[in-house]
């Protein structure tokens, strides 16, 4: 996929003998994600101004009653900016709101301004160096305050001040806000940047009350008390918050979209686990929506049956995929333990073992058995199809041919079963966090590899231990102190960018940045790093597109990552209820316009 | 009896500091931490976890990190969630009213089923009624709480649809619909709860009448003329109750603790279940307080124990 | 029967259910007491004294144990197929009980003024002030001095001479007609012992009771009794007044029980080694037939054996169980060694 | 006045009271005696046995693989080829809770027996020691009371599973991880009973007649004391294998317990409690084993109680 076949795609869209959603569908294949897609479409000029991706809202039932949403994680804080987790920016999200947010097909959508800056509206500069945000003039902060370009600034300051340590400092970097004038702010970038719909867009884009966070923007930013007690612009106001446990919201009398909010109270209950979730709507429906059921398909579907709700599935860009360690996790150098500089793992050295590996991989039964629909088998994420969507599935399970290319490399079998070759055996240890469906997943594989002689041994971790970045536990997935590993990586940032520097070699994980860097499977490739850099400071945003498609390539066909299944975003929700979500923003990105029918 | 009080209460003051001190270094080595969702999302630098676990000291060593956190807790400071950033005391304080009005009514409720039943199946030791009231005994704590518990959920919240099956903590209705929309979605945690409580309690009152009940003073009772019921009322319960309630008083702590897995079924937000995801996300001031608070409840517990057990047998001197 | 005869026990048979089958405790037992009379029923522990006076008050638990057969009539009436009811208005209203063992026979939690306290409510239906002053008055009247705190006391700050005063107290408190003394003094040491046997006759004297009293020591049958009845492996072996019976016990039992009594009275020269009655009492689960005495006694022959020795009128109020009782009488039956 | 020695003139010539002709009956035949009285006691003694040989040679004779997984018989209700039934994979669920339950009835007993162990000695030292041991005893046994199981057992799960791991295999190492982890637990209710006891059977003139005869301390305590508070241990030996095994379960509930292809009871029931409604086999047999098993485990407990309690005697 070269940089002209990508200029010839977007001419044929140009010409409109080739669909947005098509061209869209194409990216994806490619491993772009839709926002970058449509961001592409929108700096060529080939993207129609604010086209309808929202549904219409014409609520039909009389407006009122209560909104209940359960999520089987509790939110513990409300400000958007030390959100750890989705959970707890989806509840900020209820009261606070972004300039703009995802639809789920990739455009943006206008919400605290005026409209989206594009090309022929000259809010966005051509060469990408710039973009102008003009701000709705009629918004009021819950506590009766005008909004204003100045809580925009102090938002951008709060959150690149690194003494705040807020999570979204991320979006904020390497970049400059001016304020023209009291609803008109400009950024100005350094480079021209194809993604500049990063800043105040989205979850982490969240706006926060100027004249309420004025002097906790420092050290002290974690004790200010609007953090458990948020005043934003939303469609609902803040009523009472008990961490861990519920929250309670109510209409905003005056918010600035007539005809909205739709219900009287909104109640967000955290805590237990995600089946009896998914019952408590689909079966006994005591709340409206229940947030990311994990759950087998299996028992979705029976619960379904009961015909008092529906399972919402949306497509994403999170996927769950297998890591092979390039380090040898059993040799201890000074302590740390796959260390990449200095060693290779002994048996995922070899490529046929990893094409073998990649082979035992049964997608279509784990898609098919246990995610079912909340997990379409893709072998085409992150793998490099040689045109977009050709026929040929690189992936296949196939036993037999796992044998033979075994064989072919002189694995012989060995004591027990097991192949081995020059003192090498073929045993790993494969951890994943504690979840049923992962845990059932790890028992279809470790069935597979057996029958190809090779062994695994199974270990599973509960999450906070998993994801913990504590340097002193051995049993962290940044360590990645064992053979294989499986996990889902988020892909909320729509900019690959950083997203792909998980496979560079100056990124790799180690004791010397305490395990802090991104490329967790120590995987080094010289090729791939200098494409990287080409990507970094690539001014022409299709020739940046094809290195990444480049890129994609190089990291699949090592096959030291072989992606299992995509992970849409599975919710449940009663009949009548009419949600609107998006895969690329948070679940109440649109709280405002959730109606229920008569 | 106040002098006694004193010294039990000067005694707990240091055990009350080793379960701490213990407490603490358990914590720092386990393994966890509290910002683990930061870690999948490749959007956040790592930059930002690691100085927010500086903010937070947690590289400091442990030692510094306890002193730090005793000398606070003295003050009467219980320290901020790592997490929620809400004072812990006040966290505490939010979940204690649910843990005593669920946890509280189950032993009640347990009470109430096991003291009647005991004393009854002693009275008439290996009649019928004694064998059903034994076998039920041991059904009642052999199940484990979270299968019956989730038996409970399929018959009454789905095939009949009766109960409400996720508890909530503040109800919109008001008056009697408050009263009895309360009522309606704690009665199976109760249940559960009470049940598996109430089993173990009636084989231990049983074995506690049995004990009295071959007594001499209660064949004088008889021999007065007074009515068996009373006999066994006036003499026989009233002393029987000596070991009994001394054992409840003993139990109350593990009641708080040992509803974890209730708590967790129908997301009834206790103290249990507030420790369990601290555990899980490692906020070292939530454990620490509600540890805290665990230790001081077990030994104020044991000390009402004693007074209970001296007001019940006259026989006890507070020397 | 005379209106003199308060409690008339007949042919009662008491059997208690054991793994191993029926055990005959009380196998046809009769006792009577007249009006402020005082009978000592004598014998060995395990003899069925102290279940035949617990079986007058119901006091025995049934199940496992029954009572076969037999009247026991009270005033007339037979207690034996009264219900709980009835039972409840004869204990301690007309019949009071005293325990043997003092230690135990109080209820610890409870003051004792309460305990005595409740027998009187219970029949007389008294306020809870004058219940208590009952009480007190019961405490002075047993010896027990300032009774008016005293009665705010809990058993264990009494010693163990006080408490069976007040177990007596309590027995005395609705000031019944006849007293059942079950070992009142086995398990208080000798001092104690007299101070309560006095004071069981001071009160005898003064409230007019009769009193049925159980012991295994001849000494305080001795000092107490009017009337003894010796029983022996669930029977009465001999009934006499008590002058007659240490005079001249007729039946060889009682002869040995005497004759096992340490004399003080004897000169020092006299002392002969004590003489002990050899053998073992009879299993009550099937007891031999005739004379249960029979394998132990020395004027034992084979017609003893053959049926169970009647109760005969042998002299004054004096009856025996013993075929041969005359010809030892007369020192005419020759000591025919143990009988096999 | 006369002597008050009593009258009973019967001379022991050392023939024991009770004639008749029973042999001289030992404690431990008298202890089976009444122990086969109590019915329920017996019936549950022979389950037990079914049990525990089933779990031990059940996998010798049932030899289908625990972990063969055949998707097109998922969730299949009990049938021939699957006595019990399979799971969501179609792996024979008869063949997993042999398997399983060989891990859970060793976890329950193993725990037990470290819990015994440790009370014992705990509530043994305590109460013939007295004074500042025991104080400091009782201290220690209130201080494990009040600690949240729960960090402890991360803690102690996570520092020694790989040093464990690597010496012994997974299987066991996890098996001895869990089993002193529980045991280390549901030590502390033994030690308050052995203490109780000691301390109400060291004034009894039996064990003061033995000092007099000059038995040393752990001569009195072993053949003396503790034969006789034999009935509360046991009575709380059995408490705590049903402790043992359903915290086994609810290790499992947290993903602490085995590794997740080792099918424990628990575990199972973990596993299917979502599907209860749907394919109630799979969640009902693994229940029925930890109750079948708790339950007779407790009623065997009840009939030794008696058996080994003279006082009880039942009517």
């Amino acid at each position: 996929m070269t940089e002209d076949d990508l200029r010839h795609l977007i001419g044929r869209v140009k010409r409109g003998d080739l669909s947005r959603r098509g061209f869209v569908r194409r990216m994806a294949a490619l491993g772009l994600t839709a926002p970058m897609a449509t961001q592409l479409l929108a700096v060529t000029g080939a993207a129609p101004a604010a086209a309808q991706s929202v549904p219409a809202y014409r609520p039909t039932g009389r407006r009122g009653g209560a909104l209940r949403i359960l999520y089987w994680q509790a939110s513990t804080l409300l400000n958007p900016h030390f959100a750890v987790g989705t959970t707890n920016q989806d509840s900020s999200r209820v009261f606070y709101e972004p300039l703009a947010g995802w639809a789920t097909d990739g455009t943006l959508h206008p919400i605290l301004a005026e409209r989206i800056p594009s090309v022929e509206n000259g809010d966005l500069a051509a060469d990408g160096r710039s973009v102008t945000w003009r701000l709705k003039r009629n918004v009021r902060w819950h506590d009766g305050q005008q909004f204003t370009a100045d809580d925009c600034i102090f938002t951008f300051e709060f959150a690149r001040n690194p003494q705040v340590g807020s999570v979204s400092s991320g979006s904020y970097m390497d970049m400059e806000i001016r304020k023209l004038d009291d609803f008109t702010i400009r950024l100005d970038f350094p480079r021209p940047t194809p993604f500049w719909a990063d800043a105040f867009v989205g979850p982490s884009g969240q706006i926060i009350p100027r004249h309420l966070f004025g002097n906790f923007n420092g050290p002290n930013s974690r004790d200010a008390p609007t953090n458990l007690r948020p005043v934003g612009t939303s469609a609902y106001r803040f009523v009472s918050f008990a961490p861990g446990d519920t929250l309670r919201a109510e209409a905003n009398p005056n918010y600035y979209l007539e005809g909205r909010p739709f219900f009287d109270t909104v109640e967000v209950k955290g805590g237990g686990d995600a089946v009896s979730a998914a019952r408590a709507v689909l079966q006994t429906a005591d709340f409206d929506y229940a947030w990311n059921l994990q759950v087998e398909d299996e028992i979705l579907l029976r619960l379904e049956a009961a015909n008092r709700g529906r399972v919402n599935i949306i497509e994403g860009g999170n996927i769950e995929f297998i890591q092979l360690n390039a380090a040898d996790p059993n040799r201890e150098i000074d302590g740390d333990r796959s260390v990449a500089a200095q060693t290779q793992h002994p048996a995922f050295r070899d490529p046929a073992v990893r094409q073998a590996m990649a082979l035992l991989v049964d997608r279509e039964s784990v898609s098919r058995f246990i995610y079912g629909r909340g997990g379409p088998a893709t072998p085409n994420f992150l793998n490099n199809p040689p045109r977009f969507r050709s026929s040929n599935l690189p992936m296949e399970f196939n036993v037999a041919r796992a044998n033979e290319v075994l064989d072919r490399a002189g694995w012989a079998r060995g004591q027990g079963g097991i192949r081995q070759k020059d003192g090498v055996r073929l045993r790993f240890v494969f951890q994943t966090s504690v979840n049923a469906p992962r845990q059932r997943t790890q028992q279809i594989i470790r069935q597979a590899c057996q029958r190809a002689g090779i062994e695994l041994e199974l270990k599973a971790v509960t999450p906070s231990v998993f994801f913990s970045s504590d340097v002193a536990n051995p049993d962290t997935f940044t360590k990645f102190w064992a053979d294989m590993q499986m996990y889902t990586t988020t892909m909320s940032q729509a900019d690959p960018q950083r997203f792909m520097n998980q496979y560079v070699s100056w990124e790799i994980a180690s004791r010397a940045n305490s395990w802090q860097g991104r490329n967790i499977v120590r995987w080094r490739n010289e090729e791939y790093d200098r494409v990287f850099r080409e990507a970094e400071s690539e001014l022409d945003t299709v020739k940046r597109a094809a290195l990444f498609i480049r890129m994609n390539d190089l990291i699949c066909g090592s096959h030291h990552i072989i992606p299992v299944v995509s992970r849409p975003l599975v919710s449940a929700s009663l009949n009548n209820l009419r949600p609107v979500l998006s895969a690329w923003d948070s679940t109440m990105w649109m709280l405002s316009d959730w109606w229920r029918e008569a | 009896m106040t002098q006694y009080l004193i010294r039990r209460l000067l005694i707990a003051i240091p055990s009350i500091l080793g379960i701490s001190v213990i407490l603490f270094a358990v914590l720092a080595l386990a393994p966890g931490d509290p910002f683990e969702e930061l870690a999948t999302n490749p959007a956040i630098p790592p930059e930002v976890r690691q100085n927010l676990r500086a903010s937070l000291g947690l590289d400091d060593p442990i030692h510094v990190r306890y002193f730090a956190w005793l000398t606070s807790m003295l003050r009467g400071d219980w320290g901020f969630s790592f997490v929620s950033r809400i004072p812990v005391d006040d966290l505490i304080l939010q979940r204690l009213p649910t843990t005593i009005a669920v946890i509280g009514a189950s032993q009640v409720l347990a009470i109430c089923i096991a003291i009647p039943i005991g004393v009854f199946a002693a009275t008439r030791p290996y009649s019928i009624f004694d064998q059903i009231a034994n076998t039920l005994a041991f059904v009642g704590f052999s199940l484990p709480t979270f299968f019956t518990g989730l038996l409970l959920i399929l018959l009454f919240s789905i095939h009949l649809d009766w109960l409400p099956f996720v508890y909530r903590t503040q109800l919109d209705s008001t008056g009697w619909q408050w009263w009895w929309d309360q009522v309606r979605q704690s009665i199976m945690p109760v249940t559960v709860l009470g049940l598996f409580q109430g089993a173990a309690l009636v084989r231990f009152v049983r074995s506690a009448v049995l004990d009295v009940i071959r007594l001499d003073y209660v064949t004088t009772a008889r021999a007065k003329g007074i009515p068996e019921s009373a006999v066994t009322l006036r003499h026989i319960v009233r002393n029987a109750m000596i070991p009994v309630v001394t054992l409840l008083a003993l139990q109350m702590p593990a009641v708080f603790g040992g509803a974890i897995v209730t708590e967790q079924i129908f997301r009834v937000p206790g103290i249990g279940s507030l420790l369990i995801s601290a555990v899980l996300a490692n906020d070292t001031p939530v454990i620490m307080a509600v540890t805290f608070v665990f230790a001081c409840l077990v030994i104020l517990f044991n000390l009402i124990a004693d007074i209970l057990y001296g007001w019940l047998d006259p026989r006890i001197s507070y020397r | 029967m005379t209106e003199q005869r308060l409690l008339d026990i007949q042919g009662l048979k008491v059997h208690f259910r054991t793994d191993d089958g029926w055990v005959r405790a009380v196998d046809g037992v009769d006792i009577g007491v007249d009006r402020g009379e005082t009978v000592c029923v004598v014998g060995e522990s395990g003899c069925g004294k102290t279940v035949t006076a617990k079986s007058v008050l119901k006091l025995i638990d049934m199940p496992p144990g029954k009572i076969a057969a037999g009247k026991i009539l009270w005033q007339g009436r037979d207690i034996v197929p009264m219900r709980a009811a009835e039972m409840r208005a004869i204990r301690s209203k007309e019949i009071g009980f005293i325990f043997q063992e003092p230690m135990t026979s109080l209820n610890p939690v409870y003051t004792v003024g309460y305990q005595i306290a409740e027998t009187v409510r219970q029949h007389e239906g008294l306020s809870k002030r004058a219940a208590t002053d009952r009480a007190a008055e019961m405490l002075r009247l047993v010896n027990i001095p300032n009774p008016a705190k005293r009665v705010h006391d809990y058993p264990h700050q009494f010693s163990g001479g006080m408490r069976q005063r007040v177990v007596i107290a309590m027995a005395l408190a609705c000031n019944p007609k006849l007293i059942i003394a079950d070992e009142p003094t086995t398990a208080l040491d000798v001092t104690i012992q007299a101070g309560i046997l006095d004071l069981l006759n001071e009160m005898k004297e003064r409230l007019g009771m009769a009193v049925l009293l159980i012991t295994h020591a001849m000494g305080v049958v001795a000092e107490t009794a009017q009337r003894v009845v010796v029983m022996y492996a669930g029977q009465v072996v001999e009934e006499a007044p008590v002058a007659p019976l240490f005079a001249r016990p007729l039946h060889p039992y009682t002869q040995g029980l005497i004759r096992s009594i340490p004399r003080l009275d004897l000169a020092a020269t006299e002392h002969k080694r004590l003489e002990a009655i050899p053998g073992a009492v009879p299993s009550l689960l099937d007891p031999p037939r005739g004379c249960r005495f029979a394998a132990r006694c020395r004027y034992a022959i084979p017609e003893c054996t053959a049926a169970p020795p009647p109760l005969r009128e042998l002299g004054a109020g004096h009856f025996a169980a013993c075929i041969r009782a005359e010809e030892i009488a007369e020192g005419r039956a020759q000591p025919a060694g143990v009988a096999a | 006045m006369a002597g008050s020695t009593p009258a009973s003139a019967t001379a022991s010539a050392g023939v024991p009271a009770s004639g008749g002709d029973r042999p001289r009956v030992g404690p431990w035949l008298e202890a089976w005696r009444r122990f086969r009285k109590h019915r329920l006691a017996v019936v549950s003694a022979v389950i037990l046995a079914i049990l525990v040989l089933g779990v031990a040679f059940g996998p010798l004779i049932w030899t289908v693989p625990i972990d063969e997984i055949d998707f097109s018989k998922r969730l299949d209700g009990p049938s021939w080829e699957h006595p019990m039934g399979t799971d969501d994979l179609g792996q024979d669920l008869l063949a997993r809770i042999l398997y399983g339950g060989r891990i859970s009835l060793a976890v329950g007993f193993a725990a037990m027996f470290v819990a015994l162990v440790v009370g014992v000695l705990v509530g043994a030292v305590a109460g013939m020691a007295g004074g500042k041991t025991d104080a400091a005893l009782m201290w220690l046994t209130d201080l494990f009371l009040s600690l949240p199981q729960l960090p402890l057992l991360l803690l102690i799960i996570y520092l020694f599973r790989d040093s464990l791991v690597s010496v012994v295999g997974p299987e066991m190492g996890v098996f001895i991880l869990i089993v002193v982890v529980i045991g280390g637990f549901n030590w502390m209710q033994v030690a308050r009973l052995v203490r109780a006891q000691f301390f109400s059977l060291r004034e009894k003139e039996f064990v003061e007649a033995a000092r007099a005869l000059g038995a040393s301390k752990t001569r009195m305590v072993l053949v003396h004391i503790l034969p006789n508070s034999l009935g509360p241990i046991i009575v709380a030996a059995t408490i705590d294998i049903a402790a043992a095994i359903i915290a086994e379960s609810t290790l499992s509930f947290l993903g602490l317990g085995f590794p997740p292809d080792i099918p424990t009871w628990g575990r199972l029931l973990f596993d299917a409690k979502d599907n209860l409604d749907f394919a109630p086999h799979w969640a009902l047999f693994p229940g029925l084993m930890i109750f079948l098993t708790v339950l007779s485990i407790n009623f065997v407990g009840d009939g030794l109680r008696d058996a080994f309690d003279p006082r009880r005697v039942k009517s």
